[in-house]
This record gives C-alpha cells, structure tokens and sequence, in this order.
C-alpha cells in the first residue's frame, strides 16, 4: 500500500482526533526520518482550508491547535442532530396545569392551596416557555400575585375550540370513560366515522 | 515447527523437572522456551482446540484420527497441566475419559461388517471437532475483517457551540384530565378546599376580560360587551367581571352617578399596568 | 444568510455524529415542508464518496446508516495521535461472538456446547459493554437462559451492513459417512500413512 499524502493524514488526523491537534502532535505521527517539514505541515492545513471553502466543514485554529469543525452556517442545522426529547413531563406540572385550565385565572398561592405543596418556580416557567399559560393580571392583594389563564396555543395544542370542550369538573371520571362520552376531546370529528376501533375494545 | 524451534525444545527438556526427574519424555513439538510453557499450555480454549491443535500438527485429516496416538498425546498434555499446577478445567479429564473410552471400543473387534447402524466410536468426537473447527475458522475471519479503531477511524468534530434545541415533551389530554381528577380527589378530602363548580365558559370569560384590560387603563364598562354573542355571552361577561371584582382583581370606577362606568385591573398606586 | 447547501449539511452531520446515521435522522434535520427526497439525500451521499476518493476520508454504508471514516490507508498513521493500541481480542472471545453472529440467537451453554469450553462470565460481559451483543430472549428451558443476538453496532464495528454480509461458515461434512469411506484406515493409527488424500477436499 503506498504511503498515504501529508494531506490525507493530517485531514485524517483532525477529524478523528475529536479536538484541536497541534503542529507537534501532527509531525508526531512520523518517525523522525520521515517527518514532513513544520511549513509543509503548516501548508497542508492552509491548502485544506482553502478546499473546504464550499464544504460544510473548515479548519480553526484554536488555542491548543487546529481543529476542523462544522461550518457556522451549517451548525444550526446539523445541531438538530442532538435534539433533546426529554422523557415526560411531571404530575406536578400537569396538575398546576390542569388546575390553570379549570380554575383560571388563578394564583400560584391559589394552585399551591388546592395541591397542598409548593408549586416550583420551574414549573411556571416551563409553562410559560411553552406558552400555555400566560399572566394576564395581578390580584390585588398583598404581593399582588400574578394571575395566571391558560392560552389559545393551549387550546390549540389539545384540540380545544375553547375551555368549554374541557369536560366540566363535576364529571371527572376516569379519563378513558370522558374520551368515550366525548370523542371531540380524542381528537376526532364527532359524527365523521363509525366508533374508532379503540374505543369499541374499550366498550364491555 | 522449525528447527531452531526443535533445539529450543531440547533444550527446555534439560530445565524442565517434574516429580524431581528432568523431564525429558514429554510431547515431542514442544518448541517452545521454558518460561513460556505455560503460557502456552494455558492458551488452549479447552480440549477442543488441544485436540485440533494435535491434529493440525501432525498433518493429520480430522475426518480420520488415529484414535491411540491422538489420546497419547492428548494425556501427555493434561499430565503436563497437572505438573505445572495449571488451573485444570474439569472439561480437560472429561475429554480425557472420553478418549479412553473410544479407545477401548475401536479395540474391541467391530459388529458393523455388515454396514449396520453400529456408529464409528470416533463419530460423534469428529463431529464436534469439525463444528467446532468451523467457528475457529470464523473467528479467525471475523479477526481478520477491517474494523473500526483498528483499520478504520471514526471522525468525530465539533460544532461551535449554542446551536442545541431541547423539544418540549409531548401531552395527552387524557395525562391532564388524570392530572386535573387527581388533585381534585386530594382536594375533597380536605374540606377547607372544596371545589365548587364553576362554568368553564365563565373562568375562560375571566381571562378574557383580563386580556382586554390589560396594559390599558380605565376602560369604560361597555367595551367590554360583545352584543352580537347575544344574552348568554352577555351575561357570562357580566358575571366573569363581577367574580374579578369579588376576588380583587378589578375596580370599578364610576365619577358621578349615571357617568360611564370604568373598569380597570387593580394595580398598587405606584406600579404601571402589567405588561 | 443563505440556507446551507444539502451537501454540506449531510456532510456536517455525517462527520459530527460520531457514528453511522441513517437517511431519516438526515432527513429529520430538516422541517417537513423544507424536507430534501430521499433520492437527493442519496445521491448527495454518493456525490460526497466520489469527492472523497482522494481524501483520507471515505463514506461507508453500515447496518444503522451512513458514517464519513478515515480511510484504512490512513488510519495506521492517524491512529499514533492516541498511544494505547487499538484492543486485540482474545480467541476465546472471537469465537464467542463467531457463534452468537452465526448462531444466533444462542445461549451460553450452546456457546459451551460447541467450543467444549466454559465461557467466561468477563468474556459475556465485554461483549456486551461493547453491545456488541445484547439479549433478546430467555429460551425456555430450565434456567431459562439468556438468548443472545448481535446487534447493530456489531456490525456497525466491522463495517457490515446485514448479517448476510458474513462470510458464509464453511460447510459441515457428515463425519460418519466419512469414516465409512475408509474402513480401512479406521481405527488403525496411520502414524505411517502418507496425509490423507481428502486433505484437498476439506478445505475448500
């Protein structure tokens, strides 16, 4: 097998190295006797850049060396590799939103009132990143605390025309019975088919 | 097995003892140096691949052991094992029996001269050697196959940092009606929270009133009417903004008697309208 | 700024990754009214092995997907960049995986059955911290032992796409009808026999 080009090795070596390689550690790769010059190594690196002009990569030099990394303009795409999809969310979180949803506008002393615990400043923010609750207001009381309603992107997000479709309180049951009763709320037009397949297994 | 391995093997046989005596008796194609003895007796993967190991050595063909010879050696083998205080795997001495066991019936003078079912003692020991002998052979092909680390390198670069997106979890309406039982179910047990039941249409009117306020000051009372949602929706607002009233969220203003009625979102005398 | 080209964006990914990726997680870097076919994906692939063929880079179809690797010409040297040497693997562990590969799925005691041989607890273990090798199974026989598979990043390692990409295993003769072709060489020892003559049938 011939001897690979001084460009294929230091190509090679930035990117598998998995971080900035210097000139000593390129030129390390060589028995003495063999050992490209510092400039040819140093041209290498300047020819590869030169080719990577309409790649999605490109040579860096960093602090601790040269390093080939995605090009910026690519980056946010390439970045979606690594979406993070974490697990579920928390039962505190559904029951603060759930109680924002029938008992709006509420308070968070109002929401801590009714589970009995603390309702964590984490989980207001999450819901208001997610633009499922909004404040709409204050109570004015003492610390005139933020009253929170839920929002259309809510209702859009569970298929909801408005509050209304949510099943009143009173008949909260198990939900696999209220999906029955209201297959609006599974999400399927109510008079356009037959009784989906799931919902007759469910029927005795 | 060269030469040079030959006279390496003479010459262990003069620094080998066992049982006080140099040992000299031992199998023949040991070409090995005397500290690496055991090394060596210790990289057979059990009696399998001894026995193939014999075999190879002697250009024999598998399909043909001479039985005697083969367990000779084989015993030569484990008696070194056993000197050399080598872990000895069980698996060893049950080959080893075996062995003797087909030696003793390919002594005895065979019925099967007239082709009946009566099996080559050897059959079934065959048998395992040629299994066994092909997932040697594999092995030694899956070793000799390009892999990574070894003949090829996975590239892995960075990408400037700031780019990673977390995705929201995913929500079932039936997880929030689970949730909305749940705390309500806890709340009835105490009875400082009863939960009175409320129209939802009313609470969703609430917040509606309360958008509209919001960032806005005084707010004359009919704007907050929608006339052509007909009674009902009048009177759902006209209640959502008497529950706001109730619960100190709005202030009604009124000048002077039969003025324009306004309403505005309490908020302390010193802070703006929230934004 | 101008939306990046695919190329670049398949060829960031691929070399981001860190491992083989496949054409739907190439596709999902994109929002579906934005989504390249996957015609385009594939080409872009084999636009990007021809541009590398003087590279030290090639593009490699594995079982999970596709990954940018550096070359074998190139690899030996690019590899000096780390001291420790890439692990060799014992016999015993070789023929362990040999078998789960060409057995699967199989259980220890098969695996003993086979090689004679206790398989070592340690050896079953960095099979499977490598997941080279996973559990599938229990058979269901008294113990019920483990039943064990290869996996992706089996093949994934040694640069296969399928299983079918084995080399077949060589056939098994039938041992008894062999014999039986030599009555008389059975049960003599041949210590005087020239080699035998199917020597050349044997190895195929």
């Amino acid at each position: 097998m011939e001897a690979p080009a001084l460009k294929q090795v230091v190509e090679g070596a930035l990117l598998a190295a998995g971080g900035p390689v210097n000139i000593e550690r390129l030129l390390s790769l060589y028995d003495e006797e063999e050992q490209p010059s510092r400039a040819a190594v140093l041209e290498t690196l300047q020819v590869l850049e030169q080719e990577y002009a309409e790649r999605g990569i490109e040579v860096m030099q960093v602090a601790s060396g040269y390093r080939i990394q995605v090009r910026a303009s690519v980056a946010p795409r390439v970045a979606r590799l690594w979406d993070e999809k974490p697990a579920r969310y928390s039962r505190a979180l559904l029951e603060t939103l759930a109680l924002v949803a029938y008992r709006q506008p509420i308070t968070r002393g109002e929401i801590e009132d009714i589970r009995g615990v603390a309702v964590s400043t984490q989980i207001i923010k999450t819901l208001l990143e997610r633009d499922w609750v909004r404040v709409v207001g204050h109570r004015d009381v003492p610390g005139r605390p933020a009253l929170y309603t839920t929002t259309k992107a809510f209702l859009d997000y569970f298929g909801l025309k408005s509050l209304n479709e949510l099943p009143p309180l009173a008949d909260l049951r198990e939900p696999a019975d209220l999906l029955r009763e209201h297959p609006t709320l599974a999400g399927q037009p109510p008079d356009s088919a037959p009784p989906a397949p799931d919902n007759q297994e469910m029927s005795p | 097995m060269t030469a040079d391995a030959e006279a390496a093997s003479a010459e262990i046989a003069q620094h080998a003892l066992v049982h006080g005596q140099p040992f000299v008796d031992w199998p023949q194609d040991l070409f090995i140096p005397p500290d690496a003895l055991e090394v060596f007796l210790e990289t057979f993967e059990g009696p399998l691949d001894l026995l193939l190991y014999l075999i190879r050595r002697q250009n024999l063909d598998i399909l043909d052991i001479p039985i005697a010879d083969i367990t000779r050696q084989y015993m030569d083998y484990v008696e070194l094992m056993k000197e050399l205080r080598l872990d000895l795997a069980a698996e060893y001495l049950v080959m080893a029996a075996l062995l003797c066991e087909i030696k003793s019936r390919m002594l005895l003078p065979r019925a099967a001269e007239s082709e009946d079912e009566d099996e080559d003692p050897r059959a079934e020991l065959v048998r395992r050697l040629l299994e066994y002998e092909r997932f040697q052979q594999a092995a030694i092909a899956l070793d000799e196959r390009p892999r990574l680390e070894r003949d090829w390198l996975q590239t892995h670069i960075e990408i400037p940092s700031g780019y990673l997106r977390r995705i929201p979890p995913q929500v079932e309406l039936t997880d929030l009606l689970a949730a909305v039982r749940a705390v309500f179910e806890r709340a009835d047990l105490s009875s400082a929270h009863r939960v009175e039941q409320e129209s939802l249409s009313l609470r969703e009117r609430m917040g509606l009133v309360l958008e509209r306020l919001q960032g806005r000051g005084f707010t004359p009372f009919s704007e907050l009417f929608d006339a052509s949602e007909g009674r009902p929706g009048v009177v759902v607002t006209f209640l959502a903004i008497l529950e706001l009233i109730k619960t100190s969220v709005l202030e009604l203003v009124q000048t002077e008697p039969f003025a324009a009625i306004h309403v505005r979102a309490r908020q302390a005398a010193d802070e703006p309208a929230a934004a």
